[in-house]
């Protein structure tokens, strides 16, 4: 297999299934994720072709498969832990930011933490309550983490491969809605750094900021925009700690407006973040202040709601009026 | 300690990196002498030294009759979610006896604590079942008052409701009522922690609450041995409180025992731990495909323990229902589906400004202003286009 | 008692007493707030004088004692739940986020959930790991919290009598590096709402924005900036969630030019979001960006270097020149 | 089961709103059958079923000085807090034999994850004992490196670690190695969840790991029947693997009963709990103040139980060391204590600029950015101002 078209779930399977295959160390870990191969089917068959010992299906407790995958790491493994949903991790939040996170500050660097944490994220699946959440501002906050989400396949594929790699924590937040979405993935392609935001789409009106779930609609936004004669950048930010904003400054003073893009609630949200700083490094340069488009500050809707509540193209372009109202 | 003695003869450097994959332990036979059983599969009542029950033919009966409607009300869920009435369901199929048994053990001052899959506890309660599809539908979280019929919300999240039970009868002991709390949870959730500090909050302060736990032999596509070595009901020895496993599907004994320990609860003896032992006969949920980690034998064993046939052939046995009775019970069974069908699918969406609503009971001016926000958004749509979002808007009128 | 000079934390104590004495639902709960008074002594005396059933000593496991708190508000109670230092409170972070924060909205408003967190929080006392977190933001970003810190004793005493009375989870961060500090309590005086912010000095070049602790940094910058000629406003927050951007707003447009200052990481911190919120208000008026002060992208280090870590009255002077430079 | 039944005849209304109020159980006797014993307070032996224990001369001796040398350390750090050169110090007074007798039973290859007292196993593990003090200082948090000596950072976020034991120790048992992890938290610990979560995975991948719980009797302000209605080492049993108590007080029985685990955990037989049952004889820290909540003649009375008094009694009596030997030791305990004193009062103040270093292992652009910004603040005093901040930045170069 050199480049093949992969739904995002696929090719995450095929990473992790690289991974194991590479690296004697490399363990994935989480309910269900064994014979089941997780309730997506993201590790479906890798218990099959590696064994209970490598994909090991835990009890279910939270806090148990991060404190554990922390001593796992410590005796030289890299876990690449599941959580089932993203409601779901907050059981183990205290072991991520108390522990995962400070353990190679504490240690003065003496010790390192090469575990990554899977969460499916995010709305639009029609799911119960605590099944379409998104909660990396409750990570990015944190120091000692790094948080990354992919967008396209080969982001999927490779992101993966580069987050099994760090000798830090990273939190995987996977798109659960685009789990199904195609993409060509190439995995003899050599990667860009894992950090760094991608332009998606280059424009000149405005600067449209995104990450994984949302760039599909930030990119369908720029094609309905582009309808109505407006040029839209689309960045795809990809990680949000460390946020790149090298390409989102230089996107910003180029096309003088920031619409941010995020399922979260936008009350304390990446947004605020990323406007703020981008404020400061940008002041004389914007025509409008950042706007942020995301969720309410409500718990996530039920499914019924939540096309009302997730950003849509349309509350997207709405942004970019306002913005361009200024 | 014969679990412990297995392992032991297992060296673990022999077996190497195979050791983490423990075969599965034996199924206990319901002749096990550790588990509660009033009634044989094939509906024989069966003697037991500390746990007796003597319910006339009506109790029975009702018994009977509870369990006949409940499956059948999950029955019609399920169909409704595969005909895209709901999003998704989680069938009790198989767990009848577990939940009824107990649930009419509850006296109406009692306070429940539901996991997701507690229908049949609900029916116990007075609940409408059709209050329960609103969050399986998406149309609410639920939404029902808990104080209505002392029927707490369900509650996803694995093992969080125990605590807040154990909160609850905190509170009933301090008021000096004699009502007892029961939360319900599964075996896959006794590994979480917070049911571990469920029991040691329970057992310190005494607490008057019952821990019910459905053992149905999976957590998704997790069997209990991925949870535990040792049987569930043993865990709570070691926080100082009685563990007991009853059949669960005898709801004769479910009823007894779960009686006993709400009894015990009542005394001001504090919690029990009762191990309901018993199979989910279907899929986790809708969503779920138990052929890729099961075996349909599994399956097919635990068919011959069915709760429902149990009860029948008791009752036929001991000549306390005619043909009249079932046939009625079919027809009302029938009425009842009818019923949910119906209600379910004249189940409104919710209008889209409900998603401000009641996030605080004494307001947050972020609600507020986000609120006007989303209204003269929506607004907007409606005057200038009449399709897409517009209306979403509209039918929110 | 009408007006008395008392510290911070014997403020709180005596708020504690009162709802005790007035409310028979009011309980407090926590590690060690029995005999010993809470390792601050801010429940000093309070179970002696109300028993063992009022105020309970807990098992130590703060999942427990949330989740418990959760249960006996569903029973009628109106819990107050002492998590004894800001690190310790992760364990119960998904009772607070997922079951908490959401009760209420779950049932369509049929139950409430009057429970107050009070968490001594912040730097400064020269302790060891995980005794000096601000972890505010990670609460304030969760709809269905509310939360709050005071400043002084006479809004430690007030606030704490509303945030009982609230039905209203509500967080009550409690600066601990000033419960020495003493203030004029009027237990008669009638209060202002409880999510205000107030004006804790007039000016008229700059606004500093701040709440808990860095308060007094701020009267102090303020003060001392005074000397060289900058009249600086100073705003005291009380509540991050939800945040007063009427008064921020108005002290913004009036001065032109607003820093925001706290003892947490920067990085998606409160100040991210006031300066997004309120250049997205102000855009116009503003005449330089919002500057941040605060915490690092770094857990909180060892004691001899909080000095360094915490913002002092030179790195706030130091931004208001960055500002003022604009 | 005596816990439980004299709760039984406490009728629950009848105590009303004081029933939360347990009193205190009766304190296990030496001579109680469930606690392990070997070395009698007046220091003779004592024989045990299961249990013997057959140490040289030397080892004796080794025993002792570790004990006396541990304890003058502590006293050491004590002093140190009260000077002002730590801000705080965490005393293991009493709990001397626990540490030494767990802390020798283990091999080199064993792993340790201690709590934040851990200071007479980290004795034992050859941790330079000024290494732990740095983070009492406030110079760092520990920053020894775990793995020179098989000894874990401090963890003071209470029972955090024992599921970091459990995880490498299923590690150890995936590499294939016969070596083994012990787990130490308190009495005060064994509430939280993430404890139970481990008994729980280390049962269900029967891991090689000895969780070794001090039951000092005290958490901070708490006796331990604010965790427990029953002792604590049979909290195991309902998890699937052996709990046993042991006099924690007496170094001997201690090394024989956790050797004796450590032994079963390399034979892949699992995980053990040990509950070492002992006393606080201090206060919890040096910031904390027992006339609060305890009682003088409760201390007392474990006076006479002194873990160090008792070998010396022993070694004296079976003419095992003579005065010269005491009187090197006292020697050598000075020397430690002088050593330490000097140690750290000649310990620096960290680089402010170590506030940015080893926050991320591959870095982190915002990491960089600060430092940057940080840099640039620190040197803008440097030039203009000789005293306050500069004064720190200057003491960074
Ligand atoms: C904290 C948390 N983790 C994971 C899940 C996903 N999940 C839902 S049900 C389930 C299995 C529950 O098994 P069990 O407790 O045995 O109950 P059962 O479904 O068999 O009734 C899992 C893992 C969840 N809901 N909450
Ligand atoms: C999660 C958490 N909650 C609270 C604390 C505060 N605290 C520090 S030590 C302690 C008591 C610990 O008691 P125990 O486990 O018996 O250990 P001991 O101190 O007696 O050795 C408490 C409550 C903490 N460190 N971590
Ligand atoms: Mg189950
Ligand atoms: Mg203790």
């Amino acid at each position: 297999m050199t480049v093949q078209k992969l739904p995002i779930a696929k090719a995450i399977n095929e990473s992790l299934r690289k991974a194991l295959d590479t690296d004697p160390k490399v363990l994935i870990m989480g309910e269900d994720v064994g014979k089941l191969g997780g309730v997506f089917r993201v590790t479906d068959g890798l218990q099959k072709d590696f064994g209970e010992d490598r994909v090991i299906d835990t009890p279910l407790a939270e806090s148990g498969i991060i404190g554990t995958a922390i001593g796992l790491a410590l005796r030289g493994y890299r876990p690449v832990a599941e959580i089932q949903f993203d409601g779901f991790v907050f059981p183990a939040y205290d072991q991520i930011v108390t522990q995962l996170a400070k353990m190679h500050a504490r240690a003065l660097g003496k010790i390192k933490m090469p575990v990554v944490i899977r969460i499916p994220y995010g709305g639009g699946i029609g799911a119960v309550e605590h099944h379409s959440e998104s909660p990396e501002a409750l990570f990015a906050h944190v120091a000692g983490l790094k948080i990354v989400s992919p967008s396209t396949a080969s982001d999927a594929y490779w992101m993966m491969q580069q987050a099994i790699q760090s000798d830090d924590p990273v939190i995987f937040f996977e798109p659960k809605r685009r789990y199904w979405d195609k993409g060509e993935v190439n995995t003899e392609a050599i990667p860009g750094p894992l950090h760094r935001a991608r332009v998606a789409r280059e424009g000149s009106d405005l600067t449209l900021a995104a990450y994984g779930p949302m760039v599909k609609v930030c990119l369908e936004a720029a094609a309905a925009a582009e309808e109505e004669g407006r040029s839209l950048e689309v960045l795809d930010l990809r990680s949000m700690s460390p946020l790149d904003f090298e390409t989102i400054q230089a996107s910003a003073e180029k096309t003088r407006r920031l619409v941010v893009v995020h399922e979260a609630p936008v009350f304390f949200g990446s947004g605020a973040e990323i406007a703020a700083r981008v404020t400061e490094r940008c002041f004389y340069h914007l025509e409008a202040p950042v706007i942020r488009v995301g969720g309410y500050h409500s718990p996530y809707p039920p499914a019924r709601l939540e096309d009302e509540y997730l950003p849509g193209l349309d509350r997207v372009l709405d942004a970019v009026d306002r913005s361009l109202a200024y | 300690m014969t679990v412990e003695s297995t392992a032991a003869r297992k060296p673990r450097r022999s077996s190497g990196t195979k050791r983490a994959s423990a075969k599965r332990t034996p199924q206990p036979q319901s002749s096990d002498p550790q588990l509660v059983q009033l009634l044989s599969p094939e509906g024989e009542r069966v003697e037991h030294p500390e746990y007796r029950i003597d319910p006339t033919p009506d109790e029975l009966r009702g018994l009977y009759r509870d369990m006949v409607l409940t499956r059948r009300f999950d029955a019609e869920a399920t169909a409704l979610q595969r005909q895209g009435e709901l999003g998704l369901w989680a069938s009790l199929l198989g767990q009848e006896a577990a939940q009824i048994g107990s649930g009419r053990a509850l006296r109406d001052d009692d306070y429940v604590f539901p996991t997701y899959r507690e229908h049949g506890v609900a029916w116990c309660r007075g609940v409408d079942p059709t209050n329960l599809l609103g969050m399986f539908r998406g149309v609410n979280h639920g939404g029902w008052d808990p104080n209505s019929n002392n029927f707490h919300l369900y509650t996803i999240v694995i093992g969080s409701q125990t605590l807040h039970a154990t909160g609850y009868a905190m509170g009933v002991a301090k008021d000096g009522a004699d009502s007892a709390v029961i939360a319900y949870f599964g075996d896959g959730a006794s590994s979480q922690g917070d049911v571990a500090e469920s029991f040691t909050f329970s057992a310190v302060y005494n607490a008057p609450v019952v821990f019910f736990c459905q053992n149905n032999q999976w957590a998704i596509s997790e069997p209990t041995e991925k949870q535990t070595r040792v049987p569930l009901y043993q865990r709570a020895q070691g926080y100082g409180f009685p563990g007991i496993r009853v059949d669960g599907n005898d709801v004769l004994a479910c009823l007894a025992v779960t009686r006993s320990a709400l009894e015990r609860a009542r005394r001001g003896e504090g919690p029990t731990l009762v191990e309901a032992f018993t199979y989910r006969m279907g899929a986790h949920t809708t969503s779920d495909d138990p052929t890729k980690y099961r075996a349909d034998e599994e399956r097919e064993a635990w068919e011959a323990k069915d709760p429902i046939l149990r009860l029948r052939r008791c009752l036929e046995r001991e000549g306390h229902a005619d043909e009249a009775f079932f046939a009625a019970l079919d027809e009302e069974s029938e009425a009842l589906g009818k019923r949910v069908r119906e209600v379910v699918r004249a189940m409104p969406d919710p209008d889209p400004m409900a998603i401000f609503d009641h996030v605080y009971a004494d307001g947050h001016t972020l609600v507020d202003e986000e609120r006007a926000q989303f209204a003269a958004y929506q607004a907007s749509f409606v005057d200038t286009d009449t399709t897409g979002t517009a209306s979403a808007a509209e039918g929110s009128k």
